[in-house]
């Protein structure tokens, strides 16, 4: 039996997210900006993907700005308010809880003469909003947090940090690119000032992504160039994929109740099989406030790539957050950050479910999942516990 | 990503298991880093019999350690020394540039593993 | 008749292109960093396709960062370079031939402190390396030059420039957007550092560009995040369009000899008829040095967008870079840089040709593209001359 | 991009020409700049009894032109004075937002050729 469990990696194309785009991978391959015809309709293809998915977050459609993925719409955010506010200040304020490519882009701001402060969360996942209001300084002009952690699937309180961030005249950036098209999202409830979004975490295509940004809200681009996107993205527009994001929010507007139930189900079934049938394993991330597809656990004295290896003979496709899965070769860092000690880090495993996943395939799973944990303990000099191990050890380089 | 051999060794390591009675033992790695091998030999006229093997880590890892048991099996202990990372990965058909760490953990066990049965030796 | 003559806008997909991305966007859909067979087959898939795209310009695949477009690369290689070496040296040389999306970041860089040298071309759009050797100071740390332009066809001494900028240690980087596909582009022959170049210009996907940067080269990116493209460049590989990106190269390779002969054969076609049967007409850029498939005019006493618009209403699609078919309303900055007054180059008009194009459509072109000058002529209040123009004249801002 | 009146008025624009016996002229615009409109009129009875134009410029200019002249005719001076650019617009089924200034100039010349019609009333 196959079964994709790893939908927080990406997800297969809707057959109808791929019908609308099929036009324009074909003749109507025009460029948005000529005059003729064949231009005319490529804009307004485009124009009618973006009032499909600012209707998918409650935004205008001229608060859309259409990006290449995900991680652009985070580096555009986050170095584009910094470089339009910086003359207020230069303080930022991010969680340990973040995407590479927000704590990266942050990074790179930090190079640049920003001061950045990491704020952890407890170890649930949870970003306290109190922990950010203390973190906040005169100079502070931007505060960035996840909306929902791929990793351990916590969602965090974006609204009363965003309110928080407004009461100070900060900028608000949201990374939902784990969230948009699988929860409810609205950028008027929530009184973010910018959220990211990408089309392949809806069963959209791969290359399109978009950033929210509220009107009145001034942002230097990333990508200098034409007039497209308003002046605010350069580069011809990616119309087939552009195109495939419309309609995959769409359907993602129209099926949102369903697919939370559906895959919901699943997951509290895996969940509930998983911790009676596996010993020592720890269900990562906050019980509840989680997103509806994502099981996330430690399992403890096995390595998480290992499980992987395993799980994939069978067929069963997930993710893990171990070292050895990163090419840097570190445990993730948001559960090191949770207080999660390396060691049992290692032992990471991540279930997401989708639209196309079944409860035989939960079934199958609880069969197999147990006896790959079961074997892989037989190979582990640490079956009987954790005799012997520093929490506090330090790797040296490994070459 | 992994070859045939990696896989193969992984999904059906040999010589698996503790080896109470073992001539020479030896532990490479941390589990904080996520990789620990164990490696235990059996010795007999300066040849290795028999070795055996406990892994914590990786594929990869666990691949390197049940072809490093084998190929050091009928190996004089100086024989067994010149086993290098690269030697292992190439009976493996290759490793992935980020992963041949691992190899290099099971020569390093290997190695302790012929120090042990070695200061043994000088106890005795 | 349907004639698409805006090659240099954009181009359609080839079906042999599509047919190779269909995989991908179908069962295919696999994350190339996920450990299981659905994202190694997705890896091997991108680095297939850099190869590829490395082959068509004679580079190595670890050489080509791809992007989400040529406009990216462009960002990516002067906001890349001018951030790595800006302890060096403070100062920039590009020219005026460049396209906004080089024009505008080093505008930007400008604003971070940055000293930018713009190199005018002479009438027929060509850069002479003396005025670029002359541009230099201590302080200079890149230069970047178009390979070739979209808008006059011009093709600059890419390799002689290089050659100046290597001798005095000097990051080259040139523009091959226009070029790579079109003509043969080989960058150890050329012997530049980067080299920016983008899919849907020759008969690949949109969403799809490439950065060639030479082994050694330093560059700090423009998207942070992940491990994806070796750390350069972050966000979930778009491979269906890099996997077209592939094909498409694959296909300029085996086919480029062809493809110069074609379209030099329509555009020398066309030319000859349209000099003989037009009055008070230019062909503007280089005659020789210019892409084969790019003729470009400039038509007197008429404004190119009418001249657009009513072409297309004959089924002919060009483009023009008069003032009134950019958002900016100002008349393209190159054909003024080139010394052509404002009056005159907002008759401008392109034709540029691809393989679907035929002798057929040149001729029906033939007959249409006079009458089409006849008929806006005849509105004109100036058919009879430039009577009291003043070359010189301001635009008053029209709102 | 253009709405079909637009499209309509551009390709088949009414009241082209020169009129060399004019009651006034007005031209707007510059060269350089990309538009130039030249508008006749003429007037009886403080009536604009006929109109003409000659244009240089982009699809909307030229629509807005034709637009025009045929909004002026009939029209009083005072009545034709009252014509705004976002009448002219309304009148082609709208314009792009970045063309509305085509339709300004075809305001102002209207004006400056009612202006120099009252001018030359002036001197006789
Ligand atoms: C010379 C040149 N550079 C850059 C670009 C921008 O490329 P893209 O539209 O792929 O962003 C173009 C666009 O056609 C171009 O002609
Ligand atoms: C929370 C979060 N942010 C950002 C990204 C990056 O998005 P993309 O892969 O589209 O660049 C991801 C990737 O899945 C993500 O889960």
């Amino acid at each position: 039996m196959e079964c994709y469990f790893d939908h927080v990696a990406t997800n297969p194309l809707r057959p109808e997210v791929l019908e609308a785009m099929m036009p324009y991978l074909k003749e109507e391959f025009g460029n948005p900006l000529s005059v003729y015809p064949l231009g005319v309709r490529a804009r307004e293809a485009v124009e009618k993907a973006r009032e499909q998915v600012a209707s998918l977050v409650n935004a205008r459609p001229s608060e859309i700005v259409f990006t290449s993925s995900g991680a652009e719409a985070n580096n555009f955010a986050l170095r584009g308010i910094a470089m339009a506010r910086q003359y207020e200040g230069k303080h930022i304020i991010v969680t340990r809880m973040e995407h590479h490519s927000v704590l990266n882009p942050a990074r790179f701001l930090e190079k640049l003469g920003f001061a950045v402060t990491y704020v952890n969360p407890d170890r649930q996942g949870l970003i306290s909003p109190d922990d950010i209001k203390k973190a906040i300084t005169d100079e502070t002009i931007l505060i960035s947090v996840i909306y929902a952690s791929p990793e351990v699937g916590t969602i965090e309180p974006i609204k009363e940090i965003a309110q928080i961030a407004r009461e100070r005249g900060i900028t608000f950036h949201t990374d939902a690119v784990a969230a948009v098209g699988n929860i409810p999202v609205d950028v008027e409830d929530l009184g973010v000032d910018l959220l990211s979004m990408a089309a392949h975490q809806f069963y959209g295509p791969k290359g399109a992504g978009a950033l929210y940004i509220r009107q009145g809200t001034r942002i230097i681009p990333l990508i200098f160039g034409g007039i497209q996107e308003g002046g605010r993205r350069a580069g011809t527009e990616n119309v087939p994929a552009i195109v495939g994001m419309g309609r995959a929010a769409e359907l993602a507007k129209e099926e949102l109740p369903q697919r939370v139930e559906h895959v919901r189900g699943l997951r509290d079934k895996l969940v509930e099989g998983v911790m009676n049938k596996i010993e020592a394993i720890h269900y990562t991330g906050h019980p509840d406030r989680r997103l509806p597809g994502h099981a996330s656990f430690c399992v403890e004295y096995i390595e998480g790539e290992a499980m992987l290896l395993m799980l994939a003979s069978k067929g069963i496709y997930a993710a893990s957050g171990s070292a050895c899965t990163s090419k840097a070769l570190k445990a993730s860092p948001v559960l090191l950050s949770m207080g999660i000690p390396a060691h049992i880090a290692h032992g990471s495993i991540v279930f997401s479910f989708g639209m196309d996943n079944t409860m035989e395939q939960i079934e199958y799973t609880l069969e197999e999942f147990p006896q790959v944990v079961r074997r892989l303990r037989e190979l582990s000099p640490f079956a009987k516990g954790w005799e012997g191990v520093e929490e506090e050890g330090r790797c040296t380089p490994k070459k | 990503m992994y070859s045939k051999e990696v896989m193969d060794h992984f999904m059906n390591p040999r010589n698996v298991g503790e080896m109470p009675d073992a001539d020479g033992v030896g532990v490479e790695g941390n589990p904080v880093c996520g990789d620990v091998m164990k490696l235990f030999i059996k010795v007999k006229d300066d040849r290795i019999v028999d070795a055996k093997f406990m892994t914590f880590g990786c594929g990869a890892a666990i691949a390197v350690s049940s072809m490093i048991t084998e190929m050091v099996k009928g190996k004089t202990l100086d024989e067994a020394l010149q086993i290098s990372k690269e030697k292992v990965a190439e009976a493996l058909g290759g490793l992935p540039p980020q992963k041949m760490h691992c190899s290099n953990l099971g020569a390093d066990a290997l190695r302790k593993a012929i120090e042990d049965y070695k200061n043994r030796q000088k106890k005795n």
